[in-house]
């Protein structure tokens, strides 16, 4: 009697671990035992409070207090929907320029050579300026009378001060010095797991350094490029201080967090801003997701790095 | 706050019963004024407060926290010190206890009488400790500009003879731009210096104007002081403290000058001290006591400080010869005789009140800093 | 061994390639050298209005900072929620990268959005209620309430990191591990633990940038002695009032100098390249 | 089979799919206690799959696997208490030689000092004294090899499972290794299944073969039957029976079940199975000895190879078939020699038995 | 030699050091085109490091290499234009089997129609229709080992470097790779440097068979000179001669340096060397026959272990020394039996020549 629903239940289980469910998945249970007692309810509560508008806002007033009334006023008003684009307009470039860049570097640095530890760790140095030093050095450094203007002023490049900030490019200056590190540490740690024998195989069948690299170690970095890309991405996306700082935050740098802000810290309109927060976590979602999807086509399996 | 259960004057005691620890948040800079009058209240009181904890923070962060602290039920801080932002942000939010309700206890402080007004502001839930009539003024460099701009014409055909030369910070960062901002009207002679969606056409169409001749708009106030000092702007706006202080402090060269524009208005700013709902008897009880006895002559001359809310006292009855020795020193050197002039001789005009202050600053973002404006 | 240094330079001089990369390089590090150098030569400056460099040097604003915000003591705070934060999110998160980048399952998908939203979703939204909870729990307002606040985005940061570095490992590794009978808590401290250093530490490196920039969530579950530097940073950057600009890049100075040693000392224990495979990179 | 540490052990009926195609197809297979079972089959049949499953690394798709009774397929793999050595090695590239092998100490507590001391007798039996503190990443592939045939047995594991552990060695060491297995196996108990390429390996070092073939098994058996009684074609194939005659068989020739003479147009064999109306007559190429004598044919000798003191040919018959032979004598190409074979040596199976891979062309 | 690409390969003094120690010492050797060179020797004596300084892969300590009198070993390899089989295969696991196969072939360029026939030539070549689709980490073992080989000859490189690239096959497919092996050698002409430790490989494959021990070359020669008159004592063991007998030498015997018989105690062999005092007898187990004979004597059979025809027997002196025969009668532990071996298979050695690997104990 018992023994057939034994041999179902041991059946069950093993047709369960085909489908990739074993004990192995407890692992995850800290994790989503943490997120969901620390971030779903905090983030449920943001999200229907963005469905209730303030009363007696100015959205309420314009639109209702219907539960979209809030999206609907961020659409409806061009000053609003505008910091989608100037935010992906800095972001996107910003993530791809640090990924694009941190490769050919990273790839540089593989294989052993005095002084490459240096080398490293001053390239990841930048890590540690935050937001504040970064702009407070990109002023002084690149202000009308920084070193910068100083030199080109003097080389007699320039004639009058160029002004590197207040604008869209101080503040994309900014996203690629805290950025670029943040990438190029990723790329060098996903580097460092393929096995160079791989490239040295391709090597022994004709494929140049760039062949090499083109058909060997992107596509094997990919994975790890793309989750590379997402952080920085959205790292960049949430930019805030320095868009203010450094950049022009009335006009070409008014990212989307600074409506945010706006609406929950000058207007106090917090379903307003909640509302902001959660299209600029859908925005960013496309924009991951697609990445990611395009990263699951991608082989993703060991590459003889470590084993 | 549905987690603040509040109190009546009849549960909070003349006194702690025991001596509390009072967590104090600073939110306005307030501290630099306000720090050395709590520290004597504290030595001098040791029955009511026997230890003080200090936090700075951002003021707009601020009611945030003390909501999620009433929310639990757990609310920490003893004492806010804010500006007008938090302060109304608060009232709105139903933050800050009513202080009227316990008017009796703080006595009836000697306020000035533009700082009545400002005191107005706080509808009874918060207590003013500072106050300065700030601006608008414009602080210029003498070596390249001879003549300073007497009225806002002169300013805007000076900008337009000295492209990127003339500066103020974006209003909604900045307390002399905001001033700058909201003392236009005045001398503008707007129809409704109180209502920038209505009644502030001719400023609007002044600043749409002067902006063709702005380089920038700093998103700090220093920054603008820097540019002066540096020689990239020549003239920018400025008030009474961010005049006498930055100059102390050598970020402005000592000789640079001010002036102000005809028909000028002082638009007058203060600081508060606002007790969140949920305190406990006891807090509530200390904050009182300490509050009142910040009120006192002998503690507001603290107040002048490095000149950085020159003057600074609240109340009336407050000199310089009253301040601590150093205060008397810096505002000696680097305060200007003129102001004793100045500030009786122009009408003064409460800031703002912080929903019409946003408003302004969003429009001002929408059609001056926004860059819309052909340049 | 000469002639494997002479290939070595020629295949260096034969490639603008190589040139191109360490020029780009040397001029990213030049404006890096004229931004930190910009900051640093100011907060020792006594006045710099214009002219290359200020006109006389002190160290005073340092002074000034260091009491105004009682920087010692924010330092050891920064440094315990940090490394807490950092420890935690590893040891959690880790064996749900593991789980993540292993196994296939039903699910996954909602999973893995569920891990993306507290990263993608500025903490404006949820900061408050979050600290309400904590609140409740009387968690926070101290230690616990800011290492809890942030470890909420640092979680799946790691997790979303680390799945990639596990990807790369060949199971077979941990197969053999198994069959010696590891258990899957050996496995972890002793296999996957120090094939995973490289990705550890650039995830532990982020997180604790991260953890200590992070300044909305800290604020809101700080209490008066739980304060983390850029609480004190922001505030003596953003907050009204008027401050010495030497005073404030004291204070950027100072948070630098923090993070770099910090980072240092990472860099010390563990060279983010320094890896198995470069025994198989002979030259 | 002296102590062994476990005294049966039952796979039944025992699968393993990827996807749509089974690589393990219903194995059925009860070991012994101490007994040593080596798997053979051509490349990609099955064999290391078997071992995962056997290890718990692969779960089952289907069937069973019984340890004493008790079921084990449920069980992950580190608390069966198996040893194993990876086809790839796997070894722990983080760690040195000697770590690597002492690993398995480290996890069962073994003492410190009684740990060390067998990971150095480990070390000296694989001949690895001067690489001990090496990495993996710096040894040979021979020598990464013996790191993982260390590694397994170090543990003196109840059942130890070794998937072609010597196919890296060169033929002195392989012989030397091959007989330091045997011992261990032999002193300790040591119930093992083995997965080889190695014809010799297996039939010297095994106390049953299992011959797979796409997953399915062909025959199990002592290693004398198999390789004098392939049970079909294909292990007859596979034992190296390499030259496959199709012939008619002659008409009334052992028609009888018991009759296992059986006469295919000039050749007589013995039946291994029911025929139809034509066979296939399979021979080894060294069952063939030049000269005249039973089943003699000729043959020109078209390619010869020197393979020691044997040489390896390549001869077609008058019928146009190609023959392998491997014979002493000294032939050159263009020789046509007169070959034969015992009739006992010429196995006829039926033509539709399953055949063994096919030739490359 | 039909139509090689390259007429002469020389390797001059190549040397190649891993921290002190010298992997590869001093190899010196000329390689002409077309011809098939065997590199044999134990594990661990710098078989594959030799490949990979041929290759280009291992920049060299010391010496040069110089094709067709241009110095090539400050090439990087892909400029070499040499295929490689990796001893641990090294195939992309991000591409299939065919794009593995195809990828050199994209890399040269070749026109995409030309190129995909050219890929399933080459996947029938090694048999891995059924699999052309799947990828690395989906295959067998032997599997991959196919798509290495089929990668490295799908090229037709000038000079294709094998290393071990049979060990995980299939006797039966093995032999058939094999034969695939030495035909694409014969009809494109390639240069062939292969490593194996398959004894009979090398001997039926290579023109000349290269013995390295230790980084240093030990003997270079065809492989009927190096299987039957090794150049040391250690050639020999690697050779098969398993037995060696330490015995003195017969006072008188062999004295003249051309007397090639020496008479050792009872046995009566052939001199390779100048000896001393003592010399070491060795004999390979199958050059035993039992019974009455030249050098007769009697051993006690100790073990006996089945190997198909054959069987392989360790048996025991009357002088207590160990013996390895491989005879084809049947013998039974315990008996006592007369074995002989003729006196031109008995290689004499001095004692002091470098010796074989030690055994284990
Ligand atoms: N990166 C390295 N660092 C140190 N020693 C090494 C390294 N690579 C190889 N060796 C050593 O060099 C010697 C020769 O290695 P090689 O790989 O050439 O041997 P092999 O002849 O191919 O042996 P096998 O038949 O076992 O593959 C070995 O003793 C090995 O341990
Ligand atoms: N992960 C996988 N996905 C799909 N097919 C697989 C996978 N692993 C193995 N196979 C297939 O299963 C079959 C059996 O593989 P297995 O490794 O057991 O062969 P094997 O008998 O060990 O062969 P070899 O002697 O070559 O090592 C092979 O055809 C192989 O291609
Ligand atoms: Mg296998
Ligand atoms: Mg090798």
């Amino acid at each position: 009697m018992a023994a057939p629903a034994t041999a179902g239940r041991i059946a069950l289980r093993h047709r369960l671990a085909d489908r990739g469910m074993d004990r192995t998945l407890l692992l995850l249970v800290p994790a989503v035992v943490f997120i969901v007692a620390l971030f779903i309810y905090p983030f449920v509560y943001g999200l229907q409070l963005s469905f209730q508008p303030q009363p007696g806002s100015e959205t309420v007033q314009r639109y209702g207090s219907g539960p979209f009334a809030d999206y609907h006023a961020f659409f409806a008003d061009s000053y609003l929907r505008n910091t989608i684009w100037t935010t992906l307009k800095l972001s996107l470039p910003a993530g791809l320029f640090n990924v694009i860049a941190s490769v050919p570097i990273a790839y540089r640095m593989r294989g052993r050579f005095r002084g490459k530890r240096t080398i490293t760790t001053i390239l990841v140095v930048p890590i540690t300026l935050g937001t504040v030093l970064t702009a407070e050095g990109l002023l002084a450094f690149m202000g009308p009378t920084g070193w910068l203007n100083r030199l080109l002023l003097d080389v007699g490049i320039v004639d009058h001060p160029v002004r590197f900030t207040h604008n869209y490019w101080g503040v994309l200056f900014s996203l690629i010095i805290s950025g670029f590190p943040f990438a190029f540490l990723l790329t060098l740690s996903y580097l460092s797991g393929i096995d160079p024998t791989l490239e040295r195989a391709a090597a022994t069948m004709g494929a140049g350094w760039w062949q090499r690299f083109r058909f060997i170690t992107l596509p094997l970095l990919a994975p790890g490029l793309a989750i590379t890309f997402c952080l920085t991405f959205v790292l960049a996306f949430s930019v805030f201080p320095s868009a203010v700082m450094v950049g022009d935050p009335s006009g070409t740098t008014r990212v989307i967090s600074i409506a945010a802000f706006h609406a929950a810290f000058e207007q106090y309109d917090y379903s307003m801003a909640s509302a902001i927060a959660m299209i600029m976590g859908a925005v960013e979602l496309i924009v991951v997701g697609l990445v990611l999807g395009w990263r699951a086509t991608l082989y993703r399996g060991a590459t003889g790095g470590k084993g | 706050g549905g987690g603040a259960k509040d109190l009546t004057p009849a549960n909070v005691p003349d006194s702690p019963k025991n001596p509390v620890t009072l967590n104090i948040i600073d939110v306005a800079g307030n501290l630099q004024l306000t720090k050395g009058m709590i520290d004597e209240f504290v030595k001098s009181h040791p029955k009511v407060i026997k230890k003080v904890t200090y936090t700075n923070a951002t003021a707009p962060e601020l009611p945030g926290k003390i909501k999620a602290q009433q929310s639990a039920g757990q609310v920490q801080i003893g004492l806010v010190l804010t500006g007008t932002d938090a302060l109304s942000a608060g009232i709105d939010q139903n933050l800050w206890v009513k202080t009227d309700d316990y008017a009796s206890r703080l006595g009836n402080p000697n306020y000035q009488a533009p700082a009545q007004k400002m005191q107005e502001l706080a509808e009874g839930h918060g207590v003013e400790v500072v106050y300065y009539p700030s601006g608008p003024l414009i602080e210029y460099n003498p070596k390249t500009v001879s003549k300073p701009p007497a009225t806002a014409e002169e300013l805007l055909a000076w900008a337009k003879a000295h492209p990127k030369k003339f500066q103020y910070a974006r209003p909604a960062n900045s307390g002399p731009g905001r001033t700058f901002l909201m003392g236009l009207p005045y001398i503008l002679g707007d129809s409704n210096p109180k209502d920038p969606k209505a009644g502030w056409s001719k400023t609007w169409s002044y600043l749409q104007e002067l902006t063709k001749y702005v380089d920038y708009y700093p998103s700090k106030t220093s920054e603008t002081m820097s540019n002066l000092a540096n020689g990239s702007a020549d003239i920018i706006a400025t008030t009474t403290g961010w005049d006498i202080n930055p100059r102390a402090l050598g970020q402005v060269p000592a000789g640079d000058k001010v002036a102000y524009l005809k028909g000028m208005h002082w638009v007058t700013d203060a600081q508060y001290a606002v007790v969140p709902r949920g305190v406990s008897a006891d807090v509530l009880s200390a904050d009182l006591q300490l509050i009142k006895w910040m009120l006192t002559p002998q503690q507001q001359a603290k107040a002048y400080d490095d000149g950085y809310f020159y003057p600074g006292p609240a109340v009336n009855g407050v000199t310089v010869q009253m301040a601590p020795q150093k205060s008397q020193q810096v505002i000696q050197q680097f305060g200007r005789p003129e102001y004793d002039q100045w500030i009786p001789k122009f009408p003064t005009e409460t800031s703002l009140p912080a929903k019409e202050q946003v408003a302004a600053f969003d429009q001002w973002d929408r059609t001056v800093g926004s860059g819309k404006v052909k340049k | 061994m000469s002639t494997a240094i002479m290939t070595e330079r020629r295949r260096l001089a034969l490639r603008p390639g190589a040139w191109l990369v360490w020029g780009a390089v040397v001029f990213f590090l030049l404006i890096l050298a004229g931004v930190v150098g910009a900051v640093v030569v100011d907060s020792f400056g006594t006045r710099w209005f214009s002219g290359w460099l200020p006109s006389g040097w002190t160290s005073r604003w340092y002074g000034t900072t260091w009491r105004e915000f009682d920087l010692g003591n924010v330092l050891v705070v920064t440094l315990e929620v940090a490394l807490a934060v950092v420890v935690v999110s590893l040891v959690v998160g880790v064996p749900a990268a593991y789980a993540l980048a292993r196994r296939t399952f039903p699910g996954k998908r909602v999973l893995m959005v569920a891990f993306m939203l507290p990263i993608l979703i500025p903490p404006i939204t949820y900061g408050v209620p979050l600290a309400t909870v904590l609140y409740k729990f009387h968690l926070a307002g101290k230690l616990s309430g800011v290492i809890l606040a942030n470890l909420v985005p640092a979680v799946p940061f790691v997790i979303l990191v680390m799945t990639p570095f596990i990807e790369q490992i060949d199971p077979k590794i941990e197969s053999a591990a198994r069959m010696c009978g590891a258990r899957t808590r050996v496995i972890f401290t002793r296999i996957l633990g120090p094939l995973l250093i490289p990705g550890m530490l650039a995830a532990a490196v982020l997180i604790l940038v991260r953890t200590v920039g992070m300044f909305e969530l800290t604020f809101l579950t700080a209490g008066s002695d739980s304060q983390t530097l850029v609480v004190a940073l922001y505030y003596s950057v953003s907050a009204a009032g008027i401050r010495a600009q030497q005073e404030i890049d004291a204070m950027a100075v100072i948070y630098t100098l923090f993070m770099l040693v910090l980072l240092v000392v990472a860099l010390r224990f563990v060279n983010p390249t320094q890896l198995v495979t470069q025994i198989k990179e002979r030259d | 089979m002296t102590g062994s540490k476990i005294s049966e052990l039952r796979l039944d009926h025992v699968s393993r799919g990827f996807g749509e195609v089974l690589a393990l197809d219903g194995l059925d297979l009860t070991i012994e206690g101490g007994e040593f079972v080596a798997l053979l089959g051509p490349s990609g049949c099955g064999k290391s799959t078997a071992l995962n499953c056997l290890a718990g690394l692969l779960p089952l798709t289907n069937g069973s696997i019984t340890l004493d009774g008790r079921r084990i397929d449920t069980l992950p793999p580190e608390q069966r208490g198996f040893g194993m050595v990876f086809q790839n090695y796997a070894l722990f590239p983080h760690m040195s030689v000697r770590a690597n092998i002492g690993f398995g100490l480290k996890m069962a507590k073994v003492a410190k000092a009684d740990a060390r001391r067998r990971v150095e007798e480990a070390v000296a039996l694989v001949q690895l004294g001067d690489h001990a503190a090496k990495f993996p990443g710096q040894l040979s592939g021979g020598q990464q090899q013996r790191v993982a045939i260390a590694r397994a047995i170090v543990m003196e594991p109840a059942l130890v499972l070794m998937d072609e552990p010597l196919s890296n060695l060169d033929a002195k060491l392989r012989l030397e290794m091959r007989t330091e297995i045997k011992r261990i196996h032999q002193t300790l108990g040591l119930t093992t299944v083995y997965v080889t390429h190695d014809q010799e390996e297996a039939l010297s070092l095994a106390d049953r073969l299992v011959l797979l073939r796409e997953g399915k098994v062909q025959q199990v058996g002592p290693p004398e039957t198999v390789y004098t009684e392939p049970a079909n074609r294909f292990v007859a194939g596979f034992m190296g029976y390499r030259n496959e005659l199709e012939l008619p068989v002659s008409p009334g020739s052992g028609t009888t079940a018991g009759d296992k003479t059986v006469v295919l147009g000039e050749l007589t064999g013995t039946r291994r199975e029911d025929l139809g109306e034509t066979a296939v007559a399979a021979i080894r190429p060294e069952d063939f000895t030049v000269g005249d004598g039973p089943n003699a044919m000729e043959v020109d000798v078209e390619v010869v190879e020197f393979q020691g003191r044997e040489q390896a040919v390549q001869a077609r018959t008058a019928g146009g078939d190609e023959l392998h032979l491997r014979v002493q004598a000294r032939l050159a190409p263009g020789d046509r020699v007169t070959v034969s074979v015992p009739p006992e040596r010429v196995l006829v199976f039926a033509a539709d038995s399953p055949a063994a891979p096919e030739e490359v062309a």
